[in-house]
């Protein structure tokens, strides 16, 4: 896999979309589809979930299937907060972020010691016992989850106005794409494309591979845990669901259609895989086998997309 | 008391060798192929629609066992062929996404064809009730259920240990070019463990389906527990599997049953039973830590 | 899974102009797959049945009904609400079988004005301190049912009861329900996981213990599981088994047969009350649906009824949420369970009765009314309920 | 070993003592004793699979010996992980070459360069890469040393096997370090490409000791100042190219096994 170089549109392209984008609470507003002001809230979250998945899978080359715990725990200290009475996201978000990075930091520390099918299945293992926990703690809700009685605020402004909610969702998104975009040509970029492209090369060169994954790791799962406070906020609900592993699954999904590797990927797959759901749903219930079918035909034949950009013979945990 | 451990020890020990079936054929599939697959759970899922569906269609409870197994591994034979063949030599992450996508694939069709509420599947009639051992009642069903997990690792043994298919499979765990060098049809083997694999997950699921439900998304909580009996003993072992199987079943049925007793010396009663499942099922992954930790490969590391 | 079902009268769709009448819409979220299926999808039928029988209108109006299956998920079930609410602006909501779900989706559904009419789900808390103007159950608070059993079992005398309830909010209702009237010892109070479906180790905890009777509540494929289990462990012998209607309804009883018989239960429901409602409703939901209804059926059978009287009460104005709600306080419609009223709290005042499960004439294992527990009886929550 | 020999004037190099380790039933090392002094090329040689890429996975660190001890530049780095041996100035190149394919030379030195420990910490996520000309700088000037100054800007999946190679020096070059590992450099190369390579190795051992491992007798006997013999994972000779030449086991074990 070729180390991240952006095409000379990309940046003028995502610009272009940023400000359609501020535009569409308006438009959705005058034709009277309130609705969907929700519904690309919701994109919005998922694509920064993935673009932080992204980060850990693509730029970073590990297979983990633990991320969905990162997104949960977010979302739990956002319920958290607001039942404890922070309720300003200024607060809550960054509490959010540094508790899932912790988290992150934890799980990565002990399982990034492990190569392969191993890695894999702790990533998965621990997940799940984060879903048992949050299950088990009566405290949190247990099964039924942890509402939030009100939406929180942002600097201020009350997110219950789905339109404060969007433009947040926004303003963080963008603020995480830019640095992610920088990031990927920066020192620390180059470091763990180049550890993901070969390992031991790298560990030859003088580099701690393991310190670098391990960044890599905590970064993606703070990123994650921003996005579940932001779910948390949209839907009103830290659900356990949100930690189960087929969410990380979901999130896994929405990397590999928009692209492993991609500073974009996680937004495009997030895109397109919810409008998928929002709009197929409607026409044929049973879409995921329309949803299986195209992901197995995306690894049998279009493994310039996925395998070859993980080319077994190279290193990769 | 001994009574109660005894009965939750039996309980325990049909949990794990349920558990078994299911671990014995991922971890072959693991060990020799190095490949993930997420998918055994729905093979297990679909395995006991078959079974229900066919003994539904026979009227009997048998028949349809035996047909659903059959109709089990003929799917994963069609399955290693067509998808499983070019997955093998895949990165991980291939098998994951491709794995995970026949999850979605199975939970939708099974919905399509027979509908989101569940199966219903009852044992046989002469089965449906408790046997008195030891001075208590024993259901039955679970004995029978405990007779096949036993005749099945007996099986599994002798095979693997004794036989020449065994051999080669062992040799395939340990070391697959070896195998392939000493012209052993690795490919011939692969699809023999595969299906063989499909038909234990199959066998597990109709053998269940009369004490637990028969319906969509059976197949995902039981797959990651085969994950954790296969890091427990050892990806690639059977040894390995069996010994995983069974401290994960029993420490999960004591676990159950004993912490929320415990637990309530010290908490309200609804307090310490709502911690007591939970931590429960903490406690295994607490077990496959502690056992990485210490032996990183598992128990019965198959590949030296 | 929002399944688009369409229940208006599609030639009036096809020949009448587009604006020629808004449909009153009807969001209908319940539990359409997973072990609390069964309920779901009873509830449905039941809904859809007095559909069909109003040729697909509500008052007289063309109406639409659109479902979706939460998969027993507070967030899916949020998420279908939402939907419903926002994007399709329905005009009631319906379906919930569970009352976490109940309790997750309400406050969208209150904030938006919209009504809910809850044709299952009875949680305490909207009977008391947060009952809503929007809020209205035309089946039971939770409690009741299990009151009923509470008091049979008391009655009866005896004395060591084990209790086994799923450990969610409705499970708390029912084992406060039952000890407000059984005033004996409890001898354990066991809460499972919800949709747990292997009791081996609650049964080996529950046969050391030897309790004279066992009151479980159990929805659902629980309850199928439980009582299978309970049959195969041989603990029937020695401990009689109590439920609420819940645990002892058509679902469980055809996946259980004959093993349950002798099975005592409480319900404000049965199939074979001599009514020319229930009548009608039982006879025309067997021939549709090829089953005997459950009280889950006639509660969605119920819940349509009532939203048609409501809606031709208003004359159709539905926006006019003061009269709406007046009208639906009313009550003027016969439901299949006799005559009943609704407490301010908007949950009903109703006869609960004790059932058996025992074979009929026509030699089916089904529900055998045995005569009634309690008489216009309200829930304990009411006073608290400062509503008008 | 202890640490007063360490810290002994004349201390070679690298020095390994007592070096074993055991795969399954198989003794890869026994009881390997081998030191490489400061400034000389010392060529290790053997037959096929008598453990020389074996061993020089346990002085890299890719392995960890079951007993015995690696001492380099005074310190004790038995215990080291590779990329710490790599901070103490050891260097290696691979057997097959193990560059990156994607990046231009000169991008796949400056990463080498971006490594070093004086090159500041990695750790920095804003300030595009591109724009630090310090690292491209330095990478340039160990393109030079290798010969690869017109190929910059190459990427290096482009480049000739031979270039490959070179490039792959100059990485192990831009560690700076004070002993260059060099596995089967010459291997798959044709006689021109082997050529220019010795000459390029000749070049470099003036600045750096070289540990070089290698098939290419010519080459050996041209470059090595001293050579040792590893047969069945044990030590049979040291010496000057000379004294091994003449050297009775080694022709029994190396000739006899080819005659």
């Amino acid at each position: 896999m070729a180390f991240y170089r952006p095409a000379r549109w990309q940046k003028p392209f995502a610009f272009t979309v940023l400000c359609a984008l501020l535009a569409l609470p308006g438009l959705m507003e005058i034709f009277d589809q309130s609705y969907y002001i929700g519904f690309a809230t919701r994109v919005l979250i998922f694509a920064l979930a993935a673009s932080s998945l992204n980060l850990v899978l693509g730029f970073g080359g590990m297979v983990s299937l633990g991320h969905a715990a990162f997104f949960g725990i977010g979302a739990y200290v956002a319920a958290i907060c607001q039942q404890g009475g922070i309720v300003e996201g200024l607060l809550a978000f960054p509490l959010a972020m540094g508790v899932a990075g912790l988290f992150a930091l934890l799980v990565g520390a002990l399982s990034l010691r492990t190569r392969g099918v191993y890695f894999i299945m702790i990533t998965l293992a621990f997940a799940q016992m984060v879903y048992y926990l949050f299950i088990s703690a009566r405290a949190w809700g247990g099964d039924d989850g942890l509402p939030l009685s009100e939406r929180m605020q942002f600097a201020g402004l009350s997110l219950t106005d789905d339109k404060v909610l969007f433009y947040v969702a926004l303003g963080l998104l963008t603020a995480i794409m830019l640095l992610l975009g920088r990031l990927a040509d920066a020192r620390f970029g180059r470091t763990i494309q180049a550890i993901r492209e070969n390992e031991t090369r790298m560990e030859a060169l003088g580099y701690p591979v393991f310190r670098y994954r391990l960044v890599c790791f905590a970064l993606g799962g703070a990123i994650a845990g921003l996005a579940g406070a932001l779910l948390a906020n949209l839907t009103g609900l830290a659900s356990p669901a949100l930690l189960q592993w087929t969410q990380s699954g979901t999130l896994l999904v929405m990397v590999i259609i928009g692209g492993v590797g991609y500073l974009y990927g996680g937004v495009v797959g997030a895109l397109v895989l919810l409008l998928l759901e929002e709009f197929l749903l409607g026409f044929f219930a049973h879409w995921h086998i329309v949803l299986g079918l195209l992901l197995i035909g995306i690894v049998l034949f279009a493994p310039k997309g996925v395998a070859a950009l993980f080319d077994k013979h190279r290193s990769q945990p | 008391m001994t009574q109660l451990f005894l009965e939750q020890a039996l309980n325990g020990l049909q949990f794990g060798l349920m558990l078994f079936l299911l671990a014995a054929g991922l971890t072959l599939v693991f060990g020799i192929m190095d490949c993930i697959n997420l998918a055994h759970g729905s093979l297990y899922m679909v395995g006991a629609y078959f079974v229900a569906a066919a003994a539904q269609a026979a009227d009997s409870f048998w028949i349809g066992l035996g047909a659903g197994v059959a109709g089990a591994a003929v799917l994963g034979l069609l399955l290693e062929l067509t998808l499983f063949r070019q997955l093998y030599r895949r990165d991980h992450l291939s098998q994951v996404l491709a794995t995970f996508a026949l999850i979605l694939i199975a939970n939708e069709t099974v919905r399509l064809i027979w509908g989101p509420a569940p199966l219903m599947l009852n044992p046989p009639e002469a089965l449906s009730g408790p046997v008195e051992i030891a001075g208590f009642f024993y259901p039955a069903y679970r004995l029978v259920i405990i007779a096949f997990g036993l005749a099945v690792a007996g099986l599994l043994y002798l095979l693997v240990a004794k036989s020449r298919v065994g051999m080669w499979v062992r040799a395939g765990a340990s070391n697959r070019e070896m195998t392939e060098a000493l012209g052993i049809n690795v490919r011939g083997l692969f699809t023999a463990v595969f299906v063989f694999g499909a038909a234990l997950c199959a066998l597990a699921g109709g053998l269940l389906g009369p004490l637990l439900a028969v319906q969509v998304g059976m197949g995902e909580s039981v797959l990651i527990l085969a994950f954790v009996v296969i890091i427990i003993g050892g990806i690639g072992s059977i040894r390995g599997a069996l010994v995983g199987a069974l401290i994960v079943g029993t420490v999960d049925t004591l676990g159950r049953a004993l912490l929320p007793t415990l637990l309530r010396a010290l908490l309200p009663a609804d307090a310490a039973a709502t911690l007591g499942p939970a931590l429960a099922s903490i406690l295994i992954y607490l077990l496959m830590a502690a056992i990485l930790f210490f032996k990183p490969q598992g128990l019965f590391p198959a590949r030296a | 899974m929002p399944t688009r079902l369409t229940a208006l009268a599609a030639a009036l769709m096809l020949a009448g102009s587009v604006h020629a009448a808004d449909p009153i819409k009807v969001g209908f979220v319940s539990t359409l797959s997973g072990p609390g299926a069964g309920l779901g999808v009873d509830i449905r039928d039941g809904f859809n049945l007095a559909m069909k029988q109003l040729n697909g209108k509500l008052g007289g109006l063309p109406a639409e009904v659109l479902i979706a299956d939460d998969q027993q998920s507070p967030d899916i079930a949020k998420q279908a609400t939402d939907k419903f609410l926002k994007k399709d602006k329905v005009d009631f909501m319906t379906g919930v079988v569970f009352s976490n779900i109940m309790l997750a989706v309400g406050p969208a559904v209150f904030q938006n004005q919209t009504f809910y009419i809850s044709a299952n789900a009875g949680p305490s808390q909207y009977a008391g301190e947060q009952c809503n103007p929007f809020f209205f159950n035309v089946a039971w608070q939770n409690d009741n049912l299990h009151e009923a059993v509470g008091k049979y079992v008391q009655d009866k005398g005896f004395k060591n009861v084990v209790i086994v309830t799923p450990n969610y909010p409705g499970g708390k209702d029912a084992v406060s329900g039952f000890k407000r009237y059984y005033k004996g010892q409890v001898a354990d109070e066991i809460y499972t996981k919800l949709g747990q479906l292997d009791y081996a180790a609650e049964l080996a905890q529950i046969r050391a213990t030897k309790p004279d009777a066992l009151f479980f509540f159990l929805p659902g494929g629980m309850g199928i599981n439980f009582v299978k289990q309970f049959v195969a462990a041989g603990l029937s012998r020695d401990t009689q088994l109590f439920a609420p209607g819940f645990s002892a309804d058509e679902d469980v009883i055809k996946a259980v047969g004959a093993p349950m018989m002798g099975m005592f239960n409480s319900s404000h429901w049965a199939q074979d009350m001599d009514n020319a409602e229930n009548k009608r409703f039982v006879a025309e939901f067997e021939k549709e649906y090829k089953r005997l209804p459950s009280l889950y059926a006639s509660q969605g059978y119920d819940a349509a009824l009532m939203m048609d009287a409501a809606v031709r009460d208003v004359k159709g104005k539905v926006s006019d949420k003061k009269a709406l709600q007046k009208a639906l306080e009313a009550k003027r419609f016969k439901s299949v369970r006799g005559d009943f009223k609704f407490n301010h709290n908007h949950y009903p005042v109703q006869n609960y009765y004790l059932r058996v499960i025992a074979k009929d004439a026509q030699g089916r294992v089904t529900n055998k009314t045995m005569g009634s527990i309690f008489t216009n009886h309200a829930d304990a929550y009411a006073s608290q309920c400062k509503m008008k | 070993m202890t640490a007063a020999t360490n810290s002994a004037k004349n201390a070679p190099l690298l020095d390994v003592r007592g070096l074993s380790r055991r795969f399954a039933a198989v003794d890869a090392l026994r009881d390997v004793n081998f030191s490489v002094e400061a400034g000389e090329v010392h060529a290790l040689i053997g037959p096929n699979g008598a453990g020389k890429t074996t061993f020089i996975h346990h002085v890299s660190g890719a392995l960890q010996a079951d007993s015995g001890s690696i001492h380099f530049a005074g310190h004790d780095v038995t215990k080291l992980s590779m990329h710490r041996r790599v901070g103490a100035g050891m260097a290696r190149s691979y057997q097959i070459t193990n560059v990156f394919l994607g990046l231009s030379a000169l991008d796949n030195v400056a990463l080498a360069v971006q490594g070093r420990p004086d090159a500041g910490s990695s750790f920095r996520f804003w300030r595009p890469v591109r724009t630090e000309h310090a690292l491209f700088d330095a990478a340039a000037g160990y393109l030079e040393q290798v010969g690869l100054r017109d190929k910059q800007q190459s990427i290096a999946g482009n480049l000739s096997h031979g270039e490959q190679r070179a490039l792959e020096l100059a990485m192990a070059l831009a560690t700076q370090p004070k002993m260059l590992l060099l596995d089967e450099p010459m291997a798959g190369t044709g006689p021109e490409e082997s050529a220019r390579m010795v000459e390029l190795i000749e070049h470099l051992a003036r600045h750096v000791t070289i540990l070089l491992v290698e098939h290419d007798m010519d080459a050996v006997f041209r470059l090595a100042d001293r050579i040792s013999v590893l047969v069945n994972g044990q030590l049979i000779c040291t010496g000057t190219p000379d004294a091994v030449k003449n050297d009775a086991g080694v022709r029994r074990a190396y000739l006899g096994d080819h005659l």
